[in-house]
């Protein structure tokens, strides 16, 4: 921690970077700290409770400035930000990607690619509890699912947690404000709700990077992380995709095999 | 006000009572690990072992989504069917803490500023508070700070404070209070005269919010907001468990010829929330944002409305996915 | 009487369709409702919602002058779900009306003073209301003079009342189009709104200006008014933030601690002083 | 399933591209082909553009079966439509079947100009199942959540 500590402090300092995105002690838990100067840059923390996905705030242009900022990164944190970076999202120049490895140390990335090359070691798998709901809801009868999702869908009080959180919806207008057509009714109802995720999925389908920011944020504790995951498990095999390594050969919509299966069309 | 003992069975009896009324109850009830308000039949649905609900009750008197009025369109013309009071239920909300009834006034102050919202007062005329004072608290809780309490009784109709015995302390504060504890006027007992402060939670206060509007008077410029907000994400999650918060937007739900108009939650938050039509927007970036939040419910209120619009439930702080705690930034804002 | 339901509009036939502009339209709404209609009273710089069934609800101001019985008017712009749902409804079709809410122009106060309007664009309906007013109670006011520009010539909206005014005798009308928005037939003044107003210099006498217009021209128009010696208590305006409820309770319209809908539309220049410039 | 399949007439709404399916179910009706007529036909450019959202009002607003039909794979007027929408498709069954919506009730197929009798086919086979699925009330009952008492006090 002193390392990444005096890391930061120092790129701050010299004036490297004029701003250091990280985590600092929370209330019960880490929580993100943007760091201005070196003697800020004290306050930093780095372990395995730091859960948020700061990827999130490098699209947002009032945070970020001109100058060039740092970020200490998390695994799912980089894969996010390389899906960021293959959707031009991000300026490589401006951005210094830093991580803590297993062995503490201090890891800078000079470029997008040795951020690819460091987490092809890092296979994304379904967490235990994730699993378990997956296998629990595959056990289950068709209506029986779509009771459990209604019933989880009756929750949501649509704050869009779920959207503010990930790193990869970053459109400043998004599909529940366009209101010629109203795809979805902006208040909060099971079905409006439910028709929320799934244009959240489908928007996501390919892109997503299974980093469960969604899931965490959710207020009242809805599993909506799921619907994207099983997704991402889904279609890998099915177009040539590897869960948590964003391709740069365009994302599962944009793209097309013409031996795609057909089976269920007639 | 009256105060009265009522024991374990009796406890039992007068639930049942109200059940049998027809009264709505809607109490805490957990769920998939978290604590809610929902509808409930029997005494042993209600949760025991939990500080606060991630929600708060508003949604009894302001829906998240409410039909304002319907209407059917005919050749040009349209016929109306208005909101029908009527169809409200009696609603009793059973076991909501201090901090949920104080959350009313401001509410209140809000839905009836000079224009009554016949609405919201539909829902909050037939609805009877049931407060439980708190025996225990956690460290986002701060009533205290913002002129409440654990046993704080303003806004309850009836008090209940809980006994070792399984029994509870009564105070009948309304006549809306003593017409519930009549739906079983047998269950109670008179008066242990037992020490209700003996049982309420340490709350200790962390600031004096008189201090905090004389600041927020004139920190509308102070670079703080954007200190503080700068991890804050835009969600909506603060504003929907706020027992306080009440900005709605108002839409439409049309099929074909028939339409209700329909209110629902919104939040100072979201980033078009003031967007104008030209595509100027007022409070373009998060700062502008947070800084209305906290200047609306700590100045803006209670000055034009004489009504605080914190009853320092904490809810906020919980449910915020990154941790923006409002106790932490009120109390940095009052040391400033 | 049972309490009246604030969100339930009254019912109003289109009685007249004017299209003013490309895109902007002027109904002429009548009461269905015939004691609804008598009850009805409003006063200058008042506003609405007025509502498309099916589509929902949008704010303007009334156009029309309160001295004028038995109908209001509204002018808007097509540009959201709202305002072309209206723009789709017919003369005779049923729309919903909710109001007036907000303050008014301080007519009564006005008494015995000079008037200069200044409006740009769609803003002259906010102002048209205060003027017809004005003139239909000529003899309470000095000298009256309206300075109106538009993007060009086709934007220019009120085309015949332009013309009436322009006939007045007791009126000086000035009106101009952005530069390159004129016609070859075109007799009024070419270049922005400030700078119109800077050579038309309106003595600032026992005079109150009132201006309306976008953001970026009121910015611009209020120096010059400055220089020309207005006092900021003789400088009026409106301010048109977002709003749904029109009533104070659904938060969209706060500019600080005060409420567009409430505490406004109308403001003087002195009221804006105190409230930060950046919410609005 | 539906004790009054006898009485049930399945509401089906089929989303079909301009180029293949329209001119496909138009050629059926020149050949006098007899087919059920419990399909309201929307017409799209492409397959391309027919948003997944589309399904979903159509069952919330009562219909009780969709189809959606395009050109044959190679076949696209505008070249890659049908190949893309297919992605889609394949991506939005997963989804739908995981939370629980009834994906036997969308039926997709590739119907050319030519195949008339292919569509009457489609169209009078999917009238059976759905006839035999019986209403879709599971989802309208969610569609009219705002006339519950819940949600007005």
């Amino acid at each position: 921690m002193d390392k990444l500590r005096q890391r930061a402090a120092a790129l701050l300092a010299d004036g490297t970077v004029t701003l250091v995105i990280g985590y600092e002690e929370g209330t019960n838990k880490p929580r993100p700290i943007f760091c201005h100067t070196a003697e800020e840059a004290e306050k930093l923390i780095y372990s395995s409770h730091c859960i948020h996905n700061l990827a999130v705030y490098l699209t947002k242009k009032e945070l970020m400035g001109t100058g060039k900022v740092a970020i200490t990164a998390t695994i799912p944190a980089l894969r996010s930000i390389l899906q960021l970076a293959i959707e031009n999202q991000l300026n490589e120049e401006n951005l210094l990607v830093i991580t803590v490895t297993d062995k503490e140390e201090v890891k800078e990335f000079a470029n997008f690619a040795e951020i690819e090359a460091y987490i092809a070691d890092f296979q994304l798998k379904l967490e235990g509890k994730e699993q378990e709901i997956i296998d629990k809801l595959e056990g289950m009868s068709r209506e029986e699912r779509f009771k459990f999702w209604m019933e989880e869908m009756s929750h949501c009080f649509k704050c869009y947690a779920c959207r503010a959180a990930c790193p990869l919806c970053y459109c400043t207008k998004c599909i529940v404000e366009e209101n010629r057509p109203q795809w979805i009714n902006p208040w909060a109802a099971p079905l409006a709700n439910m028709e929320w995720q799934i244009n959240r999925a489908m928007h996501m389908a390919g892109r997503c990077t299974g980093c469960g920011a969604c899931g965490d944020a959710c207020p009242v504790g809805i599993p909506i992380h799921l619907l994207t995951r099983k997704m991402m498990e889904d279609l890998a095999p099915e177009f040539g995709f590897t869960p948590g390594q964003p391709s740069k050969n365009g994302n599962a919509l944009s793209t097309w095999k013409a031996d795609d299966k057909e089976n269920f069309i007639r | 006000m009256e105060t009265k003992y009522i024991s374990k069975n009796g406890l039992n009896e007068w639930f049942s009572q109200i059940v049998k009324s027809g009264k709505r109850v809607y109490a805490p009830v957990k769920e998939r690990e978290q604590v809610e308000f929902k509808k409930v039949q029997a005494l042993s649905e209600v949760a025991d072992e939990y500080i606060q609900t991630t929600q708060s009750i508003k949604s009894a008197v302001f829906p998240r989504a409410e039909v304002l009025f319907s209407y059917e369109k005919e050749s040009g013309k349209v016929n109306v069917e208005d909101f029908n009071p009527d169809t409200v239920k009696e609603t009793v909300l059973w076991k909501i803490h201090p901090c949920d009834a104080a959350g009313f006034k401001p509410l209140t102050a809000i839905f009836n500023w000079d224009y009554k919202d016949k609405l919201y007062n539909a829902h909050l005329e037939k609805t009877t508070l049931v407060t439980f004072s708190c025996a225990k608290a956690d460290k986002s809780c701060f009533c205290t700070s913002v002129n409440g309490g654990p046993g704080n009784t303003a806004g309850s109709d009836v008090q209940l404070t809980m006994l070792p015995d399984g029994g509870a302390i009564v105070e009948i504060l309304t006549p809306k209070g003593e017409a519930l504890v009549q739906l079983a006027a047998s269950a109670f007992e008179n008066d242990k005269e037992e020490d209700k402060s003996k049982y309420l939670a340490d709350v200790p206060q962390m600031f004096d919010v008189e201090a905090i509007k004389a600041k927020l008077a004139t920190a509308f410029d102070s670079p703080v907001w954007k200190e503080q907000s700068e991890r804050c994400l835009g969600c909506g999650a603060c504003a929907f468990v706020c027992p306080t918060c009440a900005c709605f937007d108002i839409q439409e739900d049309a099929h074909g010829s028939k339409g209700k108009r329909i209110r629902c939650w919104d939040s100072c938050g979201f980033s078009l929330f003031t967007k104008h039509t030209s595509g100027h927007n007022p409070r373009a970036v998060q700062s502008q944002r947070w800084r209305q939040r906290i200047l609306h419910k700590f100045s803006y209120m209670p000055d034009r409305l004489s009504v605080l619009g914190c009853t320092g439930c904490g809810r906020c702080s919980r449910a915020c996915p990154v941790d923006m705690n409002i106790l932490e930034h009120l109390t940095s804002i009052a040391k400033k | 009487m049972s309490e009246q339901n604030i969100y339930l509009p009254y019912l109003m036939t289109i009685d007249k369709i004017t299209n003013e502009a490309p895109g902007v339209k002027t109904f002429k709404l009548k009461f269905q409702n015939e004691e609804e209609a008598n009850a009805f009273n409003f006063k200058a710089g008042q506003f609405g919602e007025y509502s498309a069934f099916g589509e929902g609800e949008s704010t303007f101001c009334i156009a029309s002058a309160p001295t004028r019985k038995g109908y209001i008017e509204c002018t808007f712009r097509e540009t959201g779900k709202v305002t072309s749902g209206l723009a789709d409804l017919e003369e005779g079709s049923t729309m919903g009306f909710r109001g007036p809410f907000g303050n008014t122009f301080p007519m009564d106060e006005w008494k015995g003073k000079s008037l200069v309007f200044i409006a740009g664009g769609i803003a002259l309906p906010p102002m048209r209301c205060v003027i017809q007013n004005a003139l239909d109670l000529r003899e309470n006011f000095k000298d009256i003079t309206i300075v109106y520009g538009a993007k060009s010539v086709n934007d220019l909206v009120y085309k015949d009342e332009l013309k009436e005014w322009a006939d007045r005798p007791d009126v000086n009308l000035v009106t101009t189009v952005d530069p390159g928005g004129e016609t070859p037939d075109w007799k009024g003044e070419i270049g922005f709104v400030p700078s119109i107003v800077d050579k038309t210099a309106p003595s600032p006498e026992n005079t109150i200006a009132i201006v309306c217009g976008p953001p970026i021209m009121i910015k611009f128009t209020f120096p010059v008014l400055e220089k020309l010696g207005f006092k900021d208590n003789q400088i009026y305006t409106t301010l048109e933030n977002r709003m749904k409820c029109g009533v104070g309770k659904c938060g969209r319209c706060n500019v600080g601690k005060l409420y567009v809908c409430k505490d406004g539309p109308v403001f003087s220049k002195e009221q804006l002083n105190n409230i930060p410039a950046e919410e609005y | 399933m539906n004790n009054n399949n006898s009485e049930f007439e399945p509401k089906i709404v089929a989303f079909v591209c301009n180029w293949c399916t329209y001119a496909g179910a138009d050629l059926t009706g020149t050949s006098r082909l007899k087919y059920a007529t419990n399909v309201k036909i929307v017409r799209f450019p492409c397959t391309g553009r027919i948003d997944f959202m589309l399904l979903l009002k159509a069952f919330a607003q009562g219909a009780d079966g969709v189809i959606v039909s395009g050109c044959h794979p190679n076949d696209c007027h505008y070249t890659s439509g049908n190949f893309h929408a297919r992605r889609r498709w394949i991506t939005f069954r997963g989804l739908l079947d995981f939370m629980g919506i009834d994906i036997r009730r969308i039926q997709y197929s590739w119907v050319s100009a030519a195949e008339g009798a292919k569509w009457a086919d489609i169209v009078n086979t999917t009238v059976a199942n759905i006839r035999e699925l019986g209403p879709y009330t599971e989802y309208q009952k969610v569609a009219e959540y705002l006339d519950k008492e819940e949600y007005n006090g």
